[in-house]
């Protein structure tokens, strides 16, 4: 498998280029910086929620085109959904890139799926999973 | 951490002719004779499984950690990270305690001192160790007490060179705020009971350092039960290489304490004025550290795991006897240590007659034995026993009982030289 | 210290076939691919004889050094001996300066940091350093000023990353007492004229230190004609093993400073509480050293002297004058550092469009290009800048216009995916 | 060459029992300690001078037969000799031991030609030359 196959696939280099997601959302529910010091990623992610429910998702800042392409899809796979979903995501997608776990993802969000092949990059693991960390650290914060 | 722990049915003989095969130095001789290395309380033979990490780093590998983006780089950054898997392992770490590599054993107390004593300290405090202590586990100390006030007490010792722990109670009080203690005396083999001296800190909640530099290389470890703070170790000594130690800290403690030194790879932002920190044990390893010594002290590991820390421990306590029994032959010698070999790991420690020490370790050199002569950078603990040196024989999971006859075989030429 | 000290008609010609047959990564290959190293600043690669030298101590001699009474640990107490020697002659340190082993660049600058800075310094002192270095050669720094209440200048950096020398003496004042500056950015390369600054300097009777980490493995150095107070550098990044580096000191300042670690064989005497010190520089090795490190770098000490410093800088000014041109061909490349070349060493900093230099690094990778991505230990200068990291392609004596040539290739790479 | 023929040769080890020398001198001109940290070598020079000839000489303390056996040749061979023929035997007594020259000693004092073969042993130098070390310090105060 060339690179290009694995991590630089289309779908990976739209979600990337894609500037839908990537913005403020002025007065947020929740939002949270994260960073990996070692690459240099830096990103914001913003959550509004209501009744539990994820109402819009974004971010803001800069990272490698996995970080940022994970980032995008993050931000599109929490649409309408509750927060317990949003950790059902999360677990799922950590156990894809951590554990090898084959992910079980609703069909209208299955792109995540295109993020798998990151797991044979180990250094680009932690790119992939910044954002989900983040988010992670918000929804703690939500019972 | 008492031998008594070991159950000899257990404990699995060493095959020592194959595991001295994989030791480069056992094949060589000196001074012409037949090379009988005792010399390891100063520093440890390498096997070739470790010889031949270093080498695999740097012709393999060669890149430097973190942040590389290319093959050889991403590799060493996952060796460098397996190593302090390996060690955690290696000394019973769970992951409420941080593994941070160091130069050694003396740097590692040094982080202590400076980034917990210094930090946390003040006049009224106390900070309780003993004299049996190696310098590294008291010159810090004693520096960092003078710069912050603090006052530094002695758990009395015996004559022989063992501790008064009945005066425990006496001298760790609510104003004891660490007590930093040897688990095995590098001059005497002496092990204090550990297990008791944790106790009495723990009841006046202060923090514990033990010195494992002498006993983590020769007996099985395991820091849970132990219930330290902080265990400081060497590489060198424990078959591994030169210029990479281990200082082991619960995390509780660590996250509290100050970085000794500052630069890159510890740092998250950097600004003009000011910097923030990365997490623990991150923080705490700035610089390029020693990855090929980090990286062989993994295959050093590898190599005493295999062996068997109970099985190597038993063999020392061996080696001590029948050092003890041969020694019993020689009139002129004094030793030194507890006569309850039960106490002591594979240390032993005498003077012939009132020959220098310098003047009968040359002589045994001539013998092809290798033995430590002088104070061992323990000068109270030579206060204490009245000598200005002695000569030290220290034994390890290669030693035979040959190597011990060659000792006392030697012991004639100084006869012969000294009277 | 500048590059118009050289003089090309002397320079020879490095015969890069002979010298690349002797490094053992060089004949490795990298995701399948002609292994292009251009990762020296992050470290260098290793010859035959370093590897061979640290081998040797583990396989031929294994003793610690010091107070050794045996054939193998006198034998390997002057080997490490020697290689203070080779160091010194190697910078042109004189009698009247020291070489101090440290762990690393890093751990030399929390030396000077901890012994000097926190000793001596004081509300109303300054400290003057620049936007362009390294962490290593900040983040102390800041700890130090922090906790003596000392102030910490910059000297002004120009967009390209240079310093803006006409500033000095706005900067460097009667309150200065320390100015520390890197001989060589490891981002782009730059070299400050250090004759200049120190003289500024001098002129206020501040002490300077220099950040040699980039320039002595590529540039001879005379630290006597510099008449720098210390000079620091590390083994890894000029041929010789991790874990080693040099702290070179002024002895009348030396003299005056606090040793950081404190422990074994930098004492005189030791009592329960108190302890005196050695003369310098031993008083600033505390602990077992990293005795095959050191002897490593003694190694490439040698061998880096045998090609010849003059001929290794004339070299890399080609490379780099090479890699400039190239770089022309390529619309998408936005570049870093000065365009006067003749204030530069080999290194060459970029970014491909916007694309995330982890990216490019990483499609580099796979064309067996290996380099270095990221804020380089230097986020300042990366605010300088306005980016938050570049690809940076460093050069080294083993260098040939293939590995630019595979690197420029590379970023057709980088275009088919990233456009 | 055993170590016995070359360092521990009768003449050393005469010298490193004889007690003559091993004593304090009251009222020393001078005196001065001497340490080889490394070794544990410690001793201390005494010298009684009177009119610019020393009129006695002694020292105490620990050390290796080496260095005692040189510290008892040092106090024999500058009974009744001037601080100016005292420097010309020290500079003799370290040009033996450091640069491998021949040495010219007085017939009375050519016991001290017996320390020669310690040239042979590196680490054993710094031994034989600690009390001449201390002698050197001393004289250097005596203009
Ligand atoms: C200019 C400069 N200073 C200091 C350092 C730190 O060196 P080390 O990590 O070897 O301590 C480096 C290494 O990256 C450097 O390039
Ligand atoms: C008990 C003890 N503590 C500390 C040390 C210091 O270890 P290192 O010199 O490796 O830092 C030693 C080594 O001699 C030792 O035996």
């Amino acid at each position: 498998m060339s690179l290009e196959d694995d991590l630089y696939q289309e779908i990976i280099l739209e979600n990337y280029r894609s500037k839908k997601n990537r913005r403020k959302i002025e007065g947020a529910s929740l939002h949270a910086e994260g960073a990996n010091p070692s690459c240099g990623d830096d990103l914001e992610l913003f959550l509004s929620i209501e009744d539990d429910v994820v109402t819009d998702a974004s971010y803001e800042g800069v990272g490698c085109s996995i970080c940022c392409a994970s980032a995008n899809l993050l931000c599109e796979s929490l649409h309408d959904r509750s927060t317990q979903e949003a950790r059902e995501i999360l677990k799922q997608f950590k156990g894809m890139l951590l554990d090898d776990l084959e992910p079980d993802f609703a069909d209208e969000i299955s792109d995540l799926e295109a993020m798998q092949g990151v797991k044979n990059y180990p250094v680009r693991i932690k790119c992939a999973l910044l954002p989900w960390n983040t988010l992670g650290g918000l929804l703690d914060g939500v019972q | 951490m008492k031998q008594s722990t070991f159950d000899r049915q257990d404990s699995v003989t060493l095959d020592l002719d194959h595991l001295r095969a994989q030791f480069p130095m056992l094949q060589r001789r000196m001074r012409g004779k037949r090379f009988a290395y005792l010399d390891n309380g100063a520093t440890s033979l390498k096997p070739e499984s470790v010889i031949a990490a270093e080498q695999h780093y740097y012709t393999e590998l060669s890149a430097n950690i973190h942040r590389g983006v290319y093959e050889f780089s991403e590799q060493a950054t996952v060796e460098y990270d397996q190593t302090r898997e390996k060690v955690a392992r290696f000394i019973g770490a769970e992951s409420d305690g941080s593994i941070v590599f160091t130069k050694g054993t003396t740097e590692a107390i040094n982080v202590v001192a400076y980034g917990f004593v210094r930090k946390f300290f003040g006049p009224g405090d106390e900070l309780v160790t003993t004299e049996i202590e190696h310098h590294a586990n008291l010159v810090p100390w004693q520096e960092a007490c003078k710069a912050t006030g603090a006052t530094l007490r002695f758990i009395p010792v015996n004559p022989d060179g063992s501790l008064q722990l009945d005066a425990l109670e006496d001298v760790i009080t609510e104003r004891t705020k660490l007590v930093a203690v040897t688990a095995m005396s590098n001059v005497t083999g002496y092990m204090p009971d550990l297990a008791r001296i944790i106790a009495a800190a723990r009841a006046r909640e202060a923090v514990v350092l033990v010195d494992g530099a002498q006993y983590v290389s020769h007996h099985p470890v395991n820091v849970r039960s132990l219930d330290c703070d902080f265990l400081v170790f060497s590489g060198h000594k424990m078959c591994g290489p030169t210029g990479v130690g281990v200082l082991y800290a619960k995390n509780e403690v660590l996250e509290q304490m100050d970085p000794l030194i500052y630069g890159g790879d510890m740092v998250t932002k950097v600004r003009r004025d000011e910097a923030t920190y990365k997490p623990i044990p991150d923080r705490f390893e700035g610089g390029t550290p020693n990855i090929a010594g980090v990286i062989a002290l993994g295959a050093a590991v590898d190599f005493l795991s295999q062996v068997g820390m109970q099985a190597i421990a038993a063999h020392e306590r061996d080696l001590l006897a029948y050092m003890v029994e041969r020694a019993r032959e020689v009139d002129e010698l004094v030793t030194y240590g507890p006569d309850d070999l039960s106490s002591r790991g594979g240390i032993f420690s005498f003077n012939y007659a009132d020959v220098h020490p310098h003047d009968a370790g040359a002589l045994l050199d001539q013998e092809g034995v290798a033995v430590r002569t002088g104070f061992h950078c323990a000068q109270p603990l030579m206060q204490v026993f009245g000598v200005t040196g002695t000569v030290r024989a220290s034994f390890y999971l290669y030693n035979s009982t040959e190597d011990i006859d060659a000792l006392v075989n030697g012991l004639a030429r100084i006869k012969g030289v000294f009277g």
